[in-house]
């Protein structure tokens, strides 16, 4: 109860928070019915309109929670009403896009830190892929993909997700492996170890935590390029497309519960990681704090 | 230990690859014919920036002016805020950072739509999808900076019985400041994909993301690759001057200084 | 089985019903044919995947197509399916715009990545600027809805009669509160849905046997659909994969594609075309193409399937 | 043996309570660790007379780095109580009555030397001019007039080191609570350190707690000295110095001086498990 | 004065060359900072002979660090010549000729008491029942019997220091390079682990270098004191001891031991400003 004694209060506040600014914004839209009616609906009429509306500016908490009761629970998760049919094939690219993001960054953070020119050419670079917009990149590379002959949509979605994740993981890594000090390193110099000695022995177990640390992000990056990449792949299935077509033809509530039901996918998917931080920590003999 | 790189080696390697990236972009395209409705050449992106430098400029002003950086400015402060409101209150930590966690884990594909809906098709709404992304890194991180002081430098401060002000100016602030920037080296450039990305949901017919996404569909693929390299270009630029900022800011710091 | 890929425009719906009937009722299988059709959806432009080689057939729409042509990619017209144009532009009565004149001030949305050419011609036939100002129109880049009409952000919208207006009118605006503007009835209407392939895939006498039996398989599968629109929609349904789309909304979509397609035989009519180009031409000083187009259509598969 | 020290302390008590600045009673402090609790501190009682100069010395981790922080409130006791001039430790270090030298040096790296030794006098409203001179004045004290403009990291460990006792030294606090302030200075700075500290302490009276690991600068320095065994960290000897308050650097080689060593080495010793 | 440390230099070399395992010749090394160059060794010559305890004393910044890590190749000299069993420091090396204390502990985190004494032994092959028995003896030998599965933030400082001091016994190295192994150990620890060294010596024959700021601990353990002088780091004095190779801690209170002890307090404070 301590624990969770405050979230039960932020929480709670949210909700009132959000049932006011319910009743605020959809209100101009009942008012605007209510013209267009030719009919004066009185406080208690517009707060019950505000309350149940299908194309909410703002749907009220308990529209949010029963469409998204309904999507997980009232659906056989085979189904493709299901939103956890459609969660699942989310995460499937979501762990496709992390694996190639961890592969992808530790190897070039290997290939950085061992290499003086690999780090001067490479690190720029790998700065600026960051700042280009993916949603640009995403048609060509479903094209390109396609064009390579990738039938599955999977691989333009991990693609893409691996490119939004393996940033995070290269510069922990980059990090991670820099991080000995002189005297650590120093001490392998006077038992005159081989550079592979170095690394492995060294650099490698030094840089874990810092690995470790970035996983909570690149999950979370991987799982938004895996929602990107569910756009320009057709829409067809995923909580991206959900979102899409839920906007799209009029049903918001669909679109509402979509996001939150990716949110709590991510929620999900970074508590795992810290689970396997936290466990990688043990054992590795750390937990100094 | 290791000799620092000269100047003409920090920039003419990545530059000088970045050229050879090009170089074999240019051949290659001719050799395979690739259609240019796939991936223009380089030199045909560039006769499009020299073609379009207004259109351009339009486009600039409308999505990194307005909609990027008011976002970025306002969503550091108010991710800065919240975390000395959090860091002071301690009920506020409990309560409110693991829901501020969830709302950082919104998807902006989703997030953006609702924006456009609830600010309006210009910039603000742009402004507020990049709130939302970049208040969490700056939140998170400062946050952590504010904790990242060792029990001998707050022992210090009570051992003057300084006030919760005086702590904050004095130590935890500038002990923070390498953790905040960081922050705001992500920020940076989520900011930029932030704002773009938020075109595609609705907008006046000028921005980089407008651009992009009307000229996918007219095969101006040209014009595409002249916005992504405007974006890229100030994304980068964006960066390095946060990151110059915190060399000035942030001086002190081991990672700052080689040697001693 | 020969293998032919089809790229939609859109997402899967009714729209593109004819399609999903004849892969659903087998008209694809009883031509040899094994079909792939591929959803659209924002980001995917059509010619571009067919650029790419990501497709052998396009649904596009003729203007997109004919200006995808200046740039360089010879698409061609083999079939029309599509007689008329669904498209309007739906406007608040509230907003107190009765007729065209009324425009300037106002602020409109409108539909790009491909789709803004008909308006656009039609805005410089009417001879008011797009840049905003008191005598043009604030244009607004129109994202996957019709929120911007019942937010009020814009006086009017883009819709296609079979699409988003219904969607208007669900979302509980009558129809006694809304003035439309068809393009069809100004005029100005360019043609929709045809399908498209590359010059030189014609050029090859088996594909040109594999486009002509698509084609035949395809407008079968367009007069099914027509006639059976509840079951065509239920089809289209099926293949949904995201499960978002509503049976109401499908059927009723259905039932205004039949109303479009309800006059082509799936040959291109050379008047149709012509007026288009024509509209598309007489853009002002911005037209969406500068030079009457050369071998943009054929009639070499039509008349072979139809026959 | 024991009993003898709770006697010793009790006498002791006695005649020093009438100006006792500090007075610990049955002082204990467990930390709750992984591994089960540990005892820092059982039962500890002591009493420090205004003016005093008490060392502190002991195995490593018997607690005397606890014990000065519990007279800091830097610590809260699990047990017993601490009076620091007739109020609680908290009271008093709101009243800003400590100077305390951790054992590190802790200089904030964003500061040079003067902006940290002007720390305090900062946070304490000194004026601008009161602390340019007290920094100036300290900086003396210490040997390192001239790197008032040089950032910590541009120093060696001796030199912060003694920017830290600077710091302490910059603001008027009637107690100093040095912890191994000189662990990593070199013998001659030393000496020469702990000459300025007794002038110092001479000068103004103040009442200093000292932890160090030398036996030689415990007696040389103090007029307490307080023996510490661990497992649980408790007071295993007090011995007032009979030394006078004039010391010169040779009043080490006298008898009295090597007596007072010895008996801080036997106590020392019973700390430690080696049988020689 | 340099005049008679060169005369004496040289004549001394004379004597010790026939075994000579480490020989510095005119030695320099200058560090490049943004404040201008650091002369940390200047001109430094010195021969240790096989078997010899040479401790390295000096002030804050002399160089003692910087002259050992020379001797390691863990820095190159600007200037002057360094050649150990006849070859370059490199090659020596790479022979793996070295055991090396550092000045801090540097136990790797992730590896626990009995790891990081077990890393050297595994980089070099020793196979697996050796590295768990010469382990096992290590441990013993620095009384951390016990201690084999913590990790070392589960340590005390003083035990820390201790398994370092393992981790370069383990395993065969001819020449033992100590910076201030003891620093952080209390006086009676450290008299315990001054007589483990100096028993270990005995029994192995090691030629050993180790740097202190203790003036009796260089007395008591070497047979040769090299006493150092900063800006720039040389040596001022080389002082060979008299005493006998069999050294009972009472040792230090001989006259022999006092008058060398005088010397090396005479030569550090010559390396000092202050005039008392
Ligand atoms: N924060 C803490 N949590 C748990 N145990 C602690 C903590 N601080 C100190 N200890 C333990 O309390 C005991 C006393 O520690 P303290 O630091 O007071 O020793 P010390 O006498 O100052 O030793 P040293 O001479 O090494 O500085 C030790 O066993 C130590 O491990
Ligand atoms: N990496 C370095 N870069 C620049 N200057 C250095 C470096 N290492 C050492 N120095 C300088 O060289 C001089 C000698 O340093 P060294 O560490 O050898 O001293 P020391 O005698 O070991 O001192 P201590 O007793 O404090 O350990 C010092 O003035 C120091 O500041
Ligand atoms: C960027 C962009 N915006 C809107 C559409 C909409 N659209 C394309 S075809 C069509 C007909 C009805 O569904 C509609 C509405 C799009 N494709 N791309
Ligand atoms: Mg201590
Ligand atoms: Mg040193």
């Amino acid at each position: 109860m301590r624990r969770f004694g405050p979230v039960l209060v932020v929480v709670l506040t949210i909700f009132a928070l959000w049932y006011v600014s319910s009743f605020l914004m959809n209100r101009t839209w009942v008012m605007d019915q209510a013209t267009r009616a030719g009919t004066d609906p009185g406080f208690s009429e517009v707060l019950r309109e505000t309350m149940n509306q299908d194309r909410a500016k703002l749907p009220a908490p308990h529209q949010v929670a029963a469409e998204l009761y309904d999507g997980v629970f009232n659906k056989k998760v085979t189904s493709k009403r299901s939103l956890v049919y459609h969660g699942f094939i989310t995460f499937q690219a979501t762990m496709a896009g992390f694996a190639l993001g961890i592969i992808a960054g530790v190897a070039l953070a290997v290939a950085i830190v061992l290499s003086r020119v690999a780090d001067l050419t490479l690190m720029p670079w790998a700065i600026i892929s960051q700042t280009i917009p993916v949603v640009a990149l995403a048609p060509m590379i479903v094209v390109l993909a396609n064009a390579a002959g990738a039938d599955s949509l999977m691989v333009p979605k991990a693609i893409i997700a691996g490119y939004l994740s393996f940033f995070p993981v290269l510069v922990s890594m980059v990090a991670g492996l820099r991080s000995p000090g002189g005297m650590q390193l120093d001490l392998l110099r006077t038992y005159g170890a081989s550079p592979a000695q170095v690394f492995w022995k060294l650099r490698l177990p030094a840089s874990l935590p810092y690995f470790f640390a970035s996983l909570k992000i690149a999950v979370a990056a991987s799982l938004v390029g895996a929602i990107v990449g569910e756009l320009p792949t057709g829409a067809i299935a995923g909580l991206g497309a959900r979102m899409l077509i839920g906007s799209q033809f009029g049903n918001p509530m669909i679109m509402w519960s979509a996001l939150f039901a990716a949110a709590i996918l991510a929620a999900l998917l970074i508590w795992i990681v810290s689970g396997v931080e936290r466990l990688a920590v043990r054992v590795m003999g750390g937990g100094q704090a | 230990m290791m000799r620092q790189p000269s100047v003409v080696m920090r920039i003419g390697l990545p530059l000088g690859f970045g050229l050879l990236v090009l170089i074999l972009w240019e051949l290659l395209v001719g050799a395979f014919n690739i259609p240019p409705a796939i991936l223009p050449a380089p030199s045909e992106i560039w006769a499009a920036i020299e073609r379009s430098t207004a259109i351009l400029w339009v486009d600039w002003v409308q999505t990194v002016v307005k909609g990027a950086l008011t976002g970025l400015v306002i969503g550091s402060l108010a991710g800065f805020g919240a975390a000395l409101a959090i860091d002071r209150v301690d009920f506020l930590r409990r309560g409110l950072l693991p829901v501020a966690n969830f709302v950082a884990a919104l998807p902006i594909v989703g997030v953006a739509p609702i924006m456009v809906m609830w600010f309006g098709f210009d910039w603000q709404s742009k402004a507020a999808v990049v709130v939302v992304m970049v208040f969490f890194p700056i939140l998170v991180n400062t946050l952590a900076g504010l904790a990242a002081t060792d029990r001998m430098q707050r022992d210090l401060m009570r051992t003057y019985s300084a006030s919760h002000a005086q702590t904050l100016s004095k130590l935890r602030l500038p002990a923070a400041m390498p953790f905040i920037f960081n922050g705001l080296k992500i920020s940076a450039t989520l900011a930029l994909i932030g704002a773009i990305v938020a075109e595609y949901f609705g907008s006046p017919t000028k921005g980089m993301g407008f651009r992009i996404s009307t000229e996918v569909g007219r095969l101006g693929i040209d014009m595409v690759w002249a916005e992504i390299a405007v974006s890229a270009l100030t994304g980068t630029v964006l960066y390095g001057l946060v990151v110059l900022i915190e060399r000035w800011v942030t001086f002190w710091h081991p990672s700052q200084r080689r040697g001693r | 089985a020969d293998d032919l890929t089809l790229q939609l425009k859109w997402v899967t719906q009714a729209q593109f019903g004819g399609y999903y009937v004849a892969l659903e009722k087998g008209f694809y299988e009883e031509e040899d044919l094994n079909v792939t059709v591929k959803p659209g959806g924002p980001d995917i432009a059509p010619t571009q995947v067919i650029a790419g080689g990501g497709a052998d057939v396009i649904v596009e729409w003729m203007p997109a197509a004919l200006a995808a042509r200046e740039k360089g990619l010879p698409l061609v017209n083999i079939a029309q399916p599509f007689k008329s144009s669904g498209m309007m532009l739906t406007c608040l009565k509230e907003s107190g715009i009765e007729g065209p004149e009324d425009f300037p001030g106002n602020t409109l949305g409108v539909w790009f990545f491909g789709n803004e050419y008909p308006f656009l011609s039609w805005m410089s036939q009417l001879g008011i600027p797009t840049t905003g100002g008191a005598d043009g129109v604030e244009v607004l880049k129109q994202g996957f809805n019709v929120d911007p009409l019942l937010q009020k952000q814009a006086a009017c919208i883009s819709t296609m009669t079979y699409n988003e207006f219904g969607q208007v009118l669900d979302a509980g605006i009558a129809e006694d509160d809304l003035v439309t503007f068809k393009y069809e009835d100004q005029g100005v209407a360019t043609l929709e849905d045809g399908l498209y392939v590359l010059e030189d895939t014609l050029a090859d006498e088996a594909m040109v046997d594999k486009l002509t039996r698509f084609v035949r398989a395809s407008m079968k599968g367009w007069k099914y659909a027509e006639e059976n629109p509840d079951e065509a929609a239920e089809i289209v349904l099926e293949y949904d994969e995201t499960g978002a789309q509503t049976e109401a909304h499908q059927k009723r979509m259905m039932g205004e594609i039949a109303k479009l397609t309800a006059g082509s035989n799936g040959a291109l009519d050379e008047a149709d075309y012509q007026r288009t180009v024509d509209s598309l031409l007489s853009g002002g000083s911005d037209p969406v193409i500068t030079a009457q187009p050369e071998g943009a259509w054929t009639h070499a598969i039509t008349d072979k399937a139809l026959n | 043996m024991e009993q003898m020290i709770n006697n010793q302390l009790s006498l002791h008590s006695d005649v020093a309570t009438a100006a006792a600045v500090i007075q610990a009673q049955n002082l204990s402090l467990t930390f709750q660790t992984n591994d089960g609790p540990v005892h820092a501190l059982k039962d500890v009682s002591l009493d420090i007379g205004k003016g005093e100069f008490v060392s502190f010395i002991g195995p490593s981790g018997c607690g005397k780095t606890t014990f000065l922080r519990c007279m800091a409130d830097l610590e809260h006791p699990t047990g017993g109580s601490i009076t620091v001039n007739g109020v609680s430790a908290a009271e008093a270090r709101k009243a800003r009555a400590y100077g305390y030298v951790f054992q590190a040096a802790g200089l904030y790296p964003w500061r040079t030397i003067g902006g940290n030794i002007r720390l305090p006098l900062e946070i304490m409203g000194y004026s601008k001019a009161d602390q340019a001179e007290r920094v100036a004045r300290v900086l003396e004290l210490v040997d390192l007039a001239g790197f008032e403009k040089k950032y910590p990291w541009q120093l060696s460990g001796g030199m912060q080191q003694r920017a830290s006792i600077a710091r302490a030294l910059a603001f008027d606090a009637d107690i100093l609570l040095m912890d191994e302030p000189f662990g990593a200075l070199d013998e001659i700075v030393r000496d020469h350190l702990n000459e300025q500290l007794l002038a110092l302490w001479a000068r103004t009276g103040k009442t200093i707690g000292f932890v160090t690991h030398s036996i030689p600068e415990a007696v040389y320095l103090s007029t307490k000295i307080v023996v510490m065994s661990p497992r649980p960290g408790r007071i295993s000897d007090v011995i007032d110095s009979p030394l006078p308050r004039e010391r010169p650097l040779e009043i080490r080689d006298t008898p009295e001086f090597i007596e007072i060593a010895h008996r801080v080495r036997d106590g020392l010793r019973a700390g430690h498990s080696y049988d020689d």
